[in-house]
């Protein structure tokens, strides 16, 4: 094997939500692509966009969600055009043995602790559209920023339900239980990846997310829950 | 008496050191929107923040009062193991990164336990109360008011509380009149700090009591989110807090200077 | 009847005291450093806790085997070198803090504390902090704050110490005044305190009571070193050897004048008693008309003002002479020289046990 | 002398504030998977983040003693307004959120401003950098070296300096013979505050320097990451965490007690 | 020459002084409280600025109006009473911390201290650390960690005061001896001092230089009435009014006897020296043959062992008797009460000036 110290190393910036699977995809890259290392930043998606605007050194942007990345674009930040390579959908997920008996979206939530995430952030846009569509009004006792601290409120049975993404739900394994939301697709999030302008190493970044977008990626999107 | 001159060259390290604590600070200044700034304090979430953090440190800076000051006087007077013991405990949550502050307190008195199910029967419920974020708050800020007073009880000599009790004087008429009159000082700039530390508290709150405009939110929470909406708003936040925090010290600062008692 | 009795041991501070006060009087404590005085005091006041025995006060058991009353249920005050007025509270409320202690309401504790100040000439620095205080003005406050508390006992522990001449002398009268009558316990090192303030003596030795009694025989004719010392002699003991003279040790023997008191019984223990200025040192023995010469060693010498008191020992007792600092130069004086020690006949008084 | 006792009742709010801030750090031990612990430990994450922890703390520490010592000098020294200014300076980082110092430092030195640009074209690019992590640590850990050594300084008294001048030592002897070796205790308990307060730094690294595996991913950034796929595995790097800044202060706590110096 | 000359003025301590000390004498410097004793030296060492004026050591300008050379440029080292022995430091590295800061080497700094250590007879406490010292240990490591400097000059800053009177003693002696032919100022209270280890004296009164000489004839005939109660009498001024009498006031006359080397000449100012030992204290004038009969009113009782010093002022000048402990309580002496003091003409010597 080539020696660490003379591989290329690409710099992923990526969402926090794809930490597993990135992680993962990330060894077999390097695997199939002698010579080349991944490097992954996780953080929000927002942070990750005032990191990349503050000098990041950034070879790959992948954001969870659309309108983040085309602020991206419009600060100069994204050459090309970005490429969605996975979409998330809502559910609703409730402490394992669902102690509460939440059915769902409905009459069973009431004097229930609800947490979804803030407007604002990507997951708690669209769950507001999503109850928009729905026609229901939600009141939860907490808006959190990060999809993450709604999830892990959920599996200590600190709310008895939560609006989280299909990979969340399925990150968080046995400690919790999904329940499908219905019209959940027409809310999808959009997870876009692109090269930054900046980057250092645009040819080995670009063999990454053609990686990512290809038949190994997808399996593993897939496997974590992703739609194509 | 003259005292002999610090050699010159320290004066060099020291003023980077100041520098490169004022610039952040001062870039932050130069940074606020402060054309726009009283439109963007004036939204009612900014507000509502802003009313919360200070109502539950207001809060959390009595609670600190009530139990701290009696943990420091019981540390002050301690010895051997059970002593340091306490003194540790004391300081640890001062160190702790708030998330895992917050997250011990979550496995602590969450919903789900064994503590958190009795409060909760008991008709205590804290989750996603105004009272948690007062939990969480205390629990990473009393440490600094149990610290300042402690030390100060240690090194504060006994022969008032001697002399107090030959005249007649109660233990619980010495606390009150002479032990905590003396160390006023100190229990201020404790209480201050306390005050302080609560009000930029974030990563023990969000992860213990949520996060909800008006109930949850304090002005840290709400820098957070601000930050994925708007920048600005988010450093104009800020400045507020640091206003804030930084006449908290000075004023205590002052304090301690004039309030502090000839030994 | 006893105002305080006190039959205790601590045996850590290796001190067993046992000694009655009687009510109304002022009983001055004296004794070498580490004698237990101060340990006597805290006993009383509950400042220290008795490893056995007793100490009552006014007829009622403080503290005891199976009994531990805290100092604030004593009613005993204990007025230290160190003031320790409170520096947060002004004099008015130093002197009030006692009353207001025991429960008096706040109108009623200012004008007792009002009363007290004027008692001790201090009434016009009412509203003064301890920090304005002088050293002087600060232990009158400190007398009248004790006073306010209408104490059982008084324990004051060497107050006088530590304030300049002059002061001392103000505040010795003021104690003197406000003392009298009173059941109180002065620990002090100045024979002047005892003359002036206290009506009985009692000495201590190595945390033992050695002589108790009333103030002017015990200083009259001291039978103890410590109170010679006190009173500014030398105590010599020894056996009496003729009606006038007495033998220190086998062959050492010193000549004076008989006390028609209590002259000495020849064969018998016997005391000698010496002014230190009644002595004279030399490095050679002189010839002519004195009868005493003590070969001494000197352990010490302290600077008096004019004079230097120079600390000898002689045949294992000890022994002071008072020389000018001229001679102390002249003669190279310094621990360790062996000189001649001089005193005529005329000058020792010689008297039985 | 025997010192008159605290009054019985404050034993109860003494005990009160014990168990609450024992309660959480003991629940915390409990749900720590131990039987897991090691093989949770051992994965390649969790050792780089504890190993770049523990470079960068050590780094930190360094960097606050470099220039918190000669600031701590300085402001011990001072009187007046620039004195009083520097010391609200050196305590406001302890108080801000850490993520608004994070947002302060970006703002200062991040790649686009005047001062990072400067930085970057002399050849110094922090950003994202190991050395961004130890700058984003320095900026909330050394004030508390400064503030204690400052403390200790203020109440040493400086009769011993004054003789090491007249017995013919320069400034610099002085300082280095005398001044600091009388304060060791305080300079080493601030340092050991410092250290354990980098080790759980969490929101300021994350903002500035971001969070890349081996780079700026440090042990709370790995802890806060862990919690998105395995709350166990967060939990069991906390403990961690926690135990280092126990033993830390159980350390200083000793090194305070039998180093100091009889005055 | 003069190892030192001190012209200084430093306004703020309201103190002005000149000086010159002599190249291996040592100088004792006496005076009240607040005379400006320790700014001398503090001038001297670097430790105060002169307003105006300068100060050289060994013909150097160390400061003046253009020049302030700090401490550790001086060659002059400071003992006090505290005496600051580095607690972090054994007692060798405390002797030999001087050296170092010479750039001595390690080993030959180590050797120097041993030699000093030795000098001061505290070789054997080498390895200690200055907690684990006795005061008069502590005060001689002091001054040996002084001497290693091979200092210019040694400042001494009541250097026995505060230790006890056998190990003041001791000290005395080592400083005597190892003061011996060195240029060294000290500042003392004690007669006792300046006879044994000065050479000089020189008086401070309210910030200025009052008096200068040698030693003995200084103290031998006083002019000055700090000088006069340091060797341990009183001193009156007036007019003599014949050939053994002077007026203190109209109508206030003393009578005694003429100091033959320098009587009194009759309407000239005139000096009266009279021991404290040899005034006797009454509430009304007593007949008889004493002839001087002084009206004075009590300032303040000193208590010194078996006497006390009964400070007084009559005319205007002050007085001091000692009488015992005992008559003191009989006349009930206290502060503002007005006795006659009476003396012997006998005891009465009176000199011109
Ligand atoms: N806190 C203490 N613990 C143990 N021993 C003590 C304590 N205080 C004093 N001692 C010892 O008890 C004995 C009596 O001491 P005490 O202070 O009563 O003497 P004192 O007569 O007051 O002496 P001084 O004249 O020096 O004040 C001494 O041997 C002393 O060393
Ligand atoms: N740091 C200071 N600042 C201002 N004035 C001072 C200072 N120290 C002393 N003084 C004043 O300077 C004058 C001389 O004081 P100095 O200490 O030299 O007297 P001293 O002769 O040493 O007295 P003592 O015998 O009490 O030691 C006094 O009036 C004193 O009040
Ligand atoms: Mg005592
Ligand atoms: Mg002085």
């Amino acid at each position: 094997a080539t020696p660490a110290s003379q591989r290329t190393e690409v710099v992923v910036y990526a969402a926090a939500s794809l930490n597993s699977v990135f992680t993962r995809l990330g060894t077999e890259f390097e695997a199939s692509h002698p010579g080349l290392s991944v490097k992954f930043s996780f953080d929000g998606s927002a942070t990750l966009l005032d990191q990349l605007s503050a000098g990041a050194p950034a070879d790959v942007l992948a954001t969870a969600d659309e309108p983040t990345m085309a602020k991206a674009v419009t600060a100069h930040l994204i050459g090309g055009a970005p490429t969605v390579f996975a979409t998330n959908v809502l559910t609703m997920i409730v402490p394992a043995g669902n102690p509460a008996g939440i059915t769902g979206l409905d009459r069973s939530l009431e004097g229930r602790k609800l947490v979804v995430c803030a407007d604002g952030v990507p997951c708690g846009s669209a769950t507001r559209k999503l109850a928009g569509l729905l026609g229901v009004t939600l009141h939860p006792v907490s808006e959190e920023t990060k999809v993450t601290d709604v999830r892990a409120k959920v599996e200590t049975g600190q709310a008895d339900a939560g609006i989280v993404y299909v990979t969340d739900a399925r990150a968080s394994g046995d400690a919790v239980e999904s329940i499908p939301i219905a019209h959940a697709d027409q809310a999808r999030n959009d997870y876009l990846i692109a090269v930054p302008t900046s980057a250092t190493q645009p040819v080995a970044a670009a063999q990454f997310i053609e990686f990512v977008t290809g038949s190994s990626g997808r399996t593993a999107l897939a496997d974590a829950g992703f739609g194509g | 008496m003259i005292r002999p001159a610090l050699p010159r060259w320290v004066a060099v390290p020291a003023a980077a050191a100041a520098v490169f604590l004022a610039v952040p600070l001062l870039a932050m200044l130069v940074r606020v929107p402060w054309v726009r700034l009283p439109a963007l304090l004036a939204t009612p979430a900014a507000l509502d923040a802003l009313g919360l953090s200070l109502r539950t440190c207001v809060l959390t800076t009595a609670v600190s009062l009530v139990l701290g000051l009696p943990l420091a006087l019981v540390l002050s007077r301690g010895r051997g193991r059970w002593a340091s013991f306490g003194r540790i405990l004391a300081t640890v949550p001062m160190v702790l990164p708030p998330v895992v502050a917050g997250l011990a307190l979550l496995v602590a008195l969450g919903r789900r336990t064994w503590l958190g199910g009795t409060l909760a029967s008991a008709g205590i419920d804290l989750a996603f109360t105004t009272a948690a974020v007062v939990v969480a708050q205390t629990f990473v800020a009393m440490p600094y008011l149990v610290v300042s007073v402690e030390g100060a009880l240690r090194s504060a000599r006994d022969r008032y509380d001697v002399v107090a009790a030959t005249l007649g004087a109660r233990p619980t008429t010495v606390l009150r009149r002479v032990t905590l009159p003396l160390v006023a000082p100190a229990i201020g700039s404790g209480a201050a700090l306390s005050f302080a530390r609560a009000l930029g508290e974030f990563g023990a709150t969000i992860t213990f009591a949520g996060s909800l405009q008006g109930t949850t939110r304090t002005l840290p929470l709400e820098i957070y989110l601000q930050r994925e909406v708007d920048t600005d708003t988010a450093i104009a936040l800020s400045v507020v807090l640091v206003a804030i925090a930084a006449l908290l010290v000075a004023a205590t600062a002052r304090l301690g200077r004039t309030g502090s008692v000839p030994s | 009847m006893s105002a305080v009795t006190v039959r205790a041991c601590v045996a850590e501070r290796g001190v067993d005291l046992a000694l009655d006060l009687p009510e109304g009087t002022v009983s001055a404590i004296v004794g070498p450093n580490g004698a237990g005085k101060t340990t006597l005091l805290h006993l009383i006041a509950g400042l220290a806790r008795p490893s056995a025995g007793t100490v009552a006060i006014g007829g009622r058991e403080v503290a005891g085997p199976t009994r531990f009353d805290p100092p604030h249920r004593r009613h005993a005050v204990l007025l230290t070198q160190d003031t320790a007025l409170f520096p947060h509270l002004d004099v008015l409320a130093n002197v009030a803090f006692g009353p207001r202690a025991a429960g008096v309401a706040p109108a009623k504790a200012r004008a007792r504390a009002l009363t007290e100040l004027d008692a001790v000439g201090c009434a016009a620095l009412a509203s003064r902090h301890p920090h304005a205080l002088s050293g002087g003005q600060a232990q009158r406050v400190a007398l009248a704050r004790a006073l306010a508390t209408d104490p059982a006992v008084v324990l004051l522990d060497e107050p006088l110490a530590g304030l300049d001449v002059a002061v001392a002398a103000e505040v010795r009268h003021s104690l003197g005044q406000r003392l009298r009558g009173r059941t109180a316990v002065l620990v002090t090192h100045e024979v002047l305190d005892i003359w002036t303030i206290a009506d009985r003596v009692a000495v201590l030795e190595a945390g033992r009571v050695v002589e108790t009694g009333s103030t002017s025989p015990l200083l009259a004719r001291p039978t103890t070193a410590f109170l010679a010392r006190l009173g500014g002699t030398n105590l010599l003991t020894g056996t009496a050897s003729g009606h006038d003279s007495l033998e220190l040790a086998p062959g050492v023997r010193l000549v004076g004048l008989a006390d028609p008191d209590q002259p000495p019984n020849p064969g018998e223990p016997a005391l000698a008693a010496v002014a230190p200025a009644a002595l004279s040192l030399h490095l050679a023995a002189p010839g002519g008309s004195p009868r005493n010469v003590l070969a001494a060693v000197v352990t010490s010498i302290e600077p008096r003002g004019e004079v230097a008191r120079v600390h000898l020992e002689t045949a294992g007792q000890l022994l002071a002479a008072d020389v000018t600092a001229q001679s102390v130069a002249e003669l190279d004086l310094r621990p360790g020289l062996t000189v001649q020690a001089v005193a005529k006949a005329t000058q020792v008084r010689v008297y039985g046990r």
